[in-house]
């Protein structure tokens, strides 16, 4: 009898094998969003010591506890925060934060505005499933306009966010976003924003086969990804107001924005050498 | 501080409307609040938004106005998904520039040197924001314009929807932390040399930079249903004729 | 800064407390009245090279505080009351995640906004009990500027020995007061345990003993490639939702306080040894209680004085051992009653307590707190904390 | 006053605890939810959200904890009967404004479906261990009424007497439930609406220009609703009467002793009118069990063997939690030889029976971290540790759990 060769997993190295199995369904696209980011970290060759993952709470939440990285799972809606506290305590790490969207855009969102205000050189992966699906299947910042789900069990009535939009208007540097179809191009999204020094976002449209499309009887994972097909449109450079989705309509996908801006640490440099000749070396005491 | 509370009282005189409701957050606007002739709520700091909300969809009939000090620290949050919903509160951003009670820090719309300590961060853009997260009506004006920010403040009350005013407002002793300025006749002067009206001007562009003019204007109006709209529209054609409206 | 005397106000000395102590992340939103360290931080901070963030609210600001100090920065915050209430998330993750860091809460009249520039000691019970689920927590109360120079620095030294937040519970008294400050040569620090063993081989909740243990940390970005949880995790920091696992996250989180209790415990004491009546009191009331003291002992009464430094863990056994002294304790604070309850508890039924509530947003009169101590003289046995009424009371 | 029929549902349901408090809020004659999904309260917004159009309530899933606790206190302030439903995470997220609510004096309710902790522990099991937080999780002086039910019926029950304290009182009330008793499905029976007494919100009726907002005399004075005409104002700082703000040196003190102590007093001179306490079989006891919420359930296990081997164990169950039944506790104390809590936690509850006790009884304290019930082994042990120990011994004796020795005392395997 031949000897089986053990199996490897062709990302091994950078995901903690002893936690497999992860806890994902089935069809979700969070898996695809991990691949595509474990690629995109062997495509730029960084240094992996370097790289931590933050994560806050929910179904993305996990991710930092499958990545082979130092990573944190913090509390919900505040990783990026976390991450900023992080990345100023150290600048030289790369920091990303990989969180869905109800952590990131609905209690975070603060945080996410005003990182991205203050430009904090991170990279924020935003995987968008349209519900909150760790809890069982909540309406959410961005649920399309009457789709249903078990806190909107009439339709949805409140209009979603527009998150490049958002990005956008805050301040972000780069920009895009890619359904989990579109792999490829989601792993050079992933490496273009860790290279760009910055507050730059990446959207990852994914299904969610157990909780939105089951209630709104969407079919599976496979039906997402083929309406993906049918239905996305890449249009880089979109002005970002026009990126609303709507429920069951066009999805357009692509890279939106890509600026320069001083980062916060930049700024904060160049205050510390504007400033550091205007103070006396030690500060007015009065000694007595 | 008195200019905004003259200019808040005339146009709620002059839109007519009896049921208004008046929330504001700390810093400064006591003196505003306690001279105002309605129902005034002084709330926790960056939450007159969220607390807005409670009173409007409890009781429709009311008309609520959040007169906020530096909205987008901790408030950021509940102003951008009260525009997403579509919230019917106006919303008085006052721009003091810097805090006023709290001297020598920087707060987002942190603009101009205030000591040698230069505050290094972007200063946010406001109507930007306001128009970004889905507000319906989106103005600025200074202290200087206190007849087209009556008028705007009036159009706002009519308008149904989330509708942002951002008013450049002295703060108390820091002048708009500058620090060449001594009081308030000359500030307002500064007003009338660095500010220029643009209405319509596409919100991408009116960001407060230091040493550029600062533009003020009615930069954008539209019409989308607000929250209680929707969820009445949305009830009813779910459940046809058994829905009565929330009112 | 230079070594001597300096005169700062107790703020001031709080951010010298703490740049000498090696703190080099101050996260902070503004808030009064503890804004003076964040002024005094600011500018000495190009001179540290100390990184300073000021971030949208207070939830925030911890976060960042608690990050930082996963870098491998000694890292802290101010705030007050209203912000304090905010940071109680972060708090509980703070404990979860062991993360050494201090918290400086500047109180100020309560509840929400209250009172913003006088002093209350209204946030005691908030600092013990205000984030959910269990934990312990260390607290220090320090009562005078110098105090607050060296409690912030002892308040780290704890952090990092015992990989827990620490928090300074200042009050606008204590933080606005201005006197001299005596910063000695020589400052004893506690350096953070580090794990120096293989890479691949680290556990970041390992503890030697199993129960009362310090895991040992590391920073990140230096290839130990760790994970670390808010939700309930073994060892190597992955979640496991049982019963089982809890027992073995959750109560070393106690353990670690309360079997080393002795060690963290500190007070002051005076005249305990004769007393008929001790006051026990803490923070800023203690300068007052002091006076009254003086002024009791005048009259011929046998008092004692005792100030817990460190209210949290609370000072259990030596008030216990007290309380079997002596008639009665008395108890003055800046609220409507929350120590007072500890003591109460520690004291077992053999001894009287009274309490002496303040008007709040000012400081004891010495008399009253005299007018107590006599009370106490008198007063027989009862069986719950007798309340002094205060004379402006209506 | 009864309640609104249109409100209740009646009839016999088997749902779970979560579901039923939806239902007893509801009926209670709740108009508003604010709330933010998180396990494992979720099911009752859910439920509620459901429901909300057919009695004419509405609901609205906020951005955050920070944003659903300040739209209650703003719809309460509207005239509407409000609550928000969360746990641990979330509540410590509403800390801030809890204060806000304890000092407007606004009446509302906060469900919290205790999970364990700390941080984000354990969000799919059982805990008690935010009791302590309840009281004392926001800065500054104030008092809460805190109600511990036990089963899904009392979920309905308490949830309308919640609604009830709170309107009567004007302070925030907390129903402390835990992931246990949300989760748990029994049969729940929603009575008729005259069965139901409900407190309606007590609306000021005299003069306009005459109303003040918070009066020295009135411990819970009658509240207005906005934009009604009465020009209210109401502040967060420190107000007189009025509700106008007074922080200059000399009127503050006044105010803030007037208004600050009134919250305060409101609930501890009303002490035994909100009291509510369930007791069994303790005229004759030696050892009586405190215990509350799910807890007290398994300690009925642990009583029935203790019985059976002859030993006198009464049992008091806490209802309202807080304010803690200081007097109950110290009057038992003098008459038994110790008292036994079993606590989900650490130890919370158990501190204040000490303190209570006054010396005159042993405290056994049997924690159990979370995320389960206790053992009713444990609980057995105790009572009978306790029934054996003839001094007094001071402080709390902790009970050494089978939990306990099987994690630190074994060689217990945590993973593969």
């Amino acid at each position: 009898m031949a000897k089986k060769k053990k199996e490897i997993h062709p990302m091994e190295s950078l995901l903690r094998m002893d936690r497999i199995p992860h806890i994902w369904c089935p069809g979700c696209g969070i898996g695809t969003a991990v691949t595509a980011f474990t690629s995109a970290l062997e495509k730029l060759k960084a240094d992996l010591n370097k790289v931590c993952v933050i994560s806050g709470i929910g179904c993305t939440g996990r991710v930092a506890g499958y990545v082979k990285l130092d990573s944190f799972h913090t509390t919900h809606g505040r990783p990026i925060a976390f991450a900023t506290g992080i990345k100023l305590g150290d600048p030289e790490l790369k920091v990303v934060v990989f969180s869905g969207d109800g952590d990131i855009i609905a209690i975070g969102g603060n945080h996410f505005m005003h990182a991205a205000r203050r430009n904090i050189d991170m990279t924020v992966i935003c995987v968008n499933n349209f519900i909150y699906a760790m809890t069982g299947g909540q309406v959410a910042p961005t649920t399309p306009l009457t789709a249903y789900t078990t806190t909107s069990p009439y339709g949805n009535v409140e209009v979603p966010s527009n998150i490049p939009q958002l990005a956008e208007a805050c301040g972000a540097v780069y920009v895009a976003r890619w359904t989990a179809l579109h792999i490829r191009r989601l792993t050079n999204a992933i490496v273009e924003a860790m290279q760009k020094p910055g507050f730059s976002v990446v959207e990852v449209i994914s299904s969610c086969p157990q909780y939105y499309s089951r209630i709104n009887k969407l079919g599976d994972g496979l039906d997402m990804m083929k309406f993906y097909h049918d239905n996305s449109v890449i249009r880089h450079n979109e002005p970002t107001e026009n990126l609303d989705i709507d429920y069951q309509k066009q999805i357009i996908v692509g890279k939106f924005i890509d600026r320069e801006r001083p980062t916060y640490m930049d700024s904060y440099k160049k205050w510390l050498e504007e400033v550091k000749h205007q103070i006396p070396k030690s500060p007015k005491i009065q000694n007595t | 501080m008195s200019i905004i509370t003259t200019c808040l009282t005339n146009a709620v005189k002059k839109s007519r409307i009896k049921k208004v409701c008046l929330v504001s957050d700390f810093l400064y606007q006591r003196e505003i609040v306690d001279s105002l002739e309605f129902d005034t709520f002084h709330v926790t700091r960056g939450r007159p938004i969220a607390f807005g909300t409670g009173l409007k969809l409890a009781n429709p009939e009311l008309k609520v106005i959040a007169l906020i000090g530096d909205l987008i620290t901790l408030g950021g949050n509940h102003f951008m998904h009260a525009g997403r919903r579509n919230m019917d509160i106006v919303v008085i951003c006052v721009n003091n520039f810097i805090y006023p009670k709290i001297a020598g820090n920087t707060t987002p719309t942190t603009k101009v040197p205030f000591s040698q300590y230069a505050p290094f961060e972007r200063p946010i853009n406001v109507p930007h924001m306001a128009k970004s997260s889905g507000a319906v009506y989106v103005a600025r004006w200074t202290t200087l314009h206190n007849s087209e920010l009556t008028e705007s403040i009036t159009q706002a009350l009519q308008k149904s929807g989330f509708s942002v005013i951002e008013v450049m407002a002295p703060g108390g002793s820091y002048f708009a932390g500058i620090p060449s300025l001594k009081n308030e006749s000359e500030l307002l002067k500064f007003y009338y040399e660095n500010s220029v009206i643009k209405n319509g001007e596409d919100t991408r562009n009116v960001e407060i930079i230091p040493d550029n003019k600062i533009i003020v204007g009615k930069f954008f109006e539209q019409e989308r249903p607000t929250f209680l709209d929707s969820y009445n529209a949305q009830l009813s054609r779910v459940m046809g004729d058994k829905f009565k409206p929330y009112v | 800064m230079k070594a001597g005397t300096h005169r700062l106000s107790g703020n001031e000395a709080c951010a010298e407390g703490a740049i000498a102590a090696g703190c080099r992340f101050l996260g902070v939103y503004p808030i009064v009245p503890a804004l003076e360290v964040v002024e005094r931080f600011l500018k000495r901070c190009p001179e540290i090279g100390a990184t300073f963030v000021q971030m949208e609210d207070e939830i925030s600001v911890l976060a960042a505080v608690l990050g930082a100090s996963w870098t491998g920065k000694k890292a802290m915050t101010v705030t007050s009351g209203p912000g304090f209430s905010l940071m109680m998330e972060h708090l509980g993750l703070g404990v979860m995640l062991e993360t050494p860091c201090v918290i400086v809460d500047v109180q100020r009249g309560g509840p929400s906004e209250g009172m913003p520039n006088s002093p209350s000691q209204g946030d005691m019970m908030q600092a013990r009990w205000g984030s959910h689920g269990d934990y312990e927590i260390v607290a220090l109360c320090p009562n005078s500027p110098q105090e607050m120079f060296d409690f912030t620095i002892k308040a780290f030294n704890l952090s990092e020995k015992y990989r827990i937040p620490v928090v300074v519970m200042a009050d606008e008294a204590v933080g606005h007061m201005t006197d001299n400050v005596v910063i000695p040569n020589k400052i004893e620090l506690v350096s953070r345990k580090y794990y120096k063993g293989k890479k691949d081989k680290y556990l970041p909740f390992l503890r030697e003993p199993a129960l009362t243990g310090i895991p040992s940390m590391v920073d990140i970005g230096n290839g130990y490639k760790f994970h670390v949880t808010g939700l309930t995790h073994d060892e190597r920091g992955y979640p496991i939702m049982n019963a089982e696992c809890q027992e073995f996250c959750v109560r070393p989180l106690m353990e670690k306080i309360r079997k080393n209790v002795d060690e963290i415990v500190e007070f002051e004491e005076k005249d305990t040894n004769n007393a008929e009546i001790v006051v026990l009191s803490y923070g800023i009331t203690s300068r007052v209680a002091e006076k009254a003291m003086d002024l009791a002992t005048k009259d011929g009464i046998k008092v004692g004085f005792l100030r817990p430094i460190v209210v949290w863990p609370f000072p259990e056994k030596k008030v216990r051992e007290l309380s079997k002294k002596i008639k009665a304790f008395v108890v003055p604070e800046i609220n409507y009653g929350q120590i007072v309850y500890e003591v109460e508890r520690c004291a077992g039924g053999n001894c009287n307590i009274i309490f002496v509530p303040s008007k709040s947003g000012a400081v004891h009169e010495p008399e009253e707190i005299v007018n107590a101590i006599k009370m106490g003289i008198k007063e027989e046995k009862r069986e719950e904390v007798i309340q002094v009424k205060i004379s402006n009371q209506q | 006053m009864r309640a609104n029929p249109k409100d209740v549902f009646t009839g016999a349901y088997y749902i779970d605890g979560d579901v039923s408090s939806a239902y007893g809020a509801a009926a209670a004659g709740c108009k508003f939810i604010g709330g933010y999904p998180i396990t494992p309260s979720t099911e009752a917004f859910e439920a509620f959200v459901r429901r909300a159009h057919q009695v004419g309530a509405i609901s609205i899933q906020m951005e955050d904890e920070l944003g659903s606790i300040a739209s209650v206190i703003g719809a309460s302030w509207a005239g509407k009967k409000a609550m928000t439903i969360t746990s641990g995470p979330g509540f410590s997220l509403m800390m801030e404004n809890i204060g806000l609510g304890a000092m407007l004096e606004t009446p509302f309710v906060v469900l919290n479906i205790q999970r364990g902790g700390p941080s984000t522990g354990l969000p799919t099991l059982t805990g008690q261990a935010d009791m302590m937080q309840s009281r004392w999780g926001s800065h500054g002086d104030y008092e809460i009424i805190t109600i511990a039910p036990d089963s899904p019926q009392e979920m309905f029950d308490y949830t309308v007497k919640a609604f009830n304290l709170s309107e009567k009182y004007r302070c925030p009330v907390m129903i402390m439930s835990d992931e246990c008793v949300g989760h748990m499905t029994e049969k729940v029976v929603i009575p008729s609406a005259d069965k139901i007494e409900v407190e309606p919100r007590r609306f000021y009726k005299g003069d306009k220009d005459k109303y003040i907002p918070f009066p020295v005399d009135n411990l819970v004075p009658p509240m207005v609703k906005a934009g009604d005409g009465y020009k209210l104002h109401l502040t967060g700082l420190a107000h007189d009467e009025k509700g106008y703000p007074l922080l200059t040196q000399n009127s503050k003190v006044k105010t803030q002793n007037a208004n600050t102590r009134r919250l305060v007093d409101k609930i501890r001179l009303n002490v035994d009118k909100i009291i509510e306490l369930k007791e069994d079989g303790i005229d004759d006891a030696e050892i009586i069990v405190v215990s509350y919420g799910i807890t007290s359930r398994v300690a009925i296990r642990g009583i029935e063997m203790a019985r059976a081997k002859g030993i006198k164990v009464g049992s008091l169950r806490l209802v309202t939690v807080w304010p803690f039944p200081e007097k109950k506790i110290t009057e038992l104390a003098n008459k038994v030889k110790a008292f036994v809590v079993p606590e989900i936690n650490y130890g919370q509850i158990v501190f204040e029976v000490e303190r209570c006790a006054y010396g005159k009884a042993n405290i056994v304290l049997v924690p159990h971290g979370g995320g389960s019930v206790h053992n009713p082994d444990d609980i057995f042990h105790a009572i009978e540790y306790a029934a054996k120990e003839r001094k007094n011994v001071d402080g709390i004796i902790e009970q050494k759990t089978n939990l306990y020795s099987l994690i630190f005392e074994k060689e217990y395997k945590l993973h593969g």
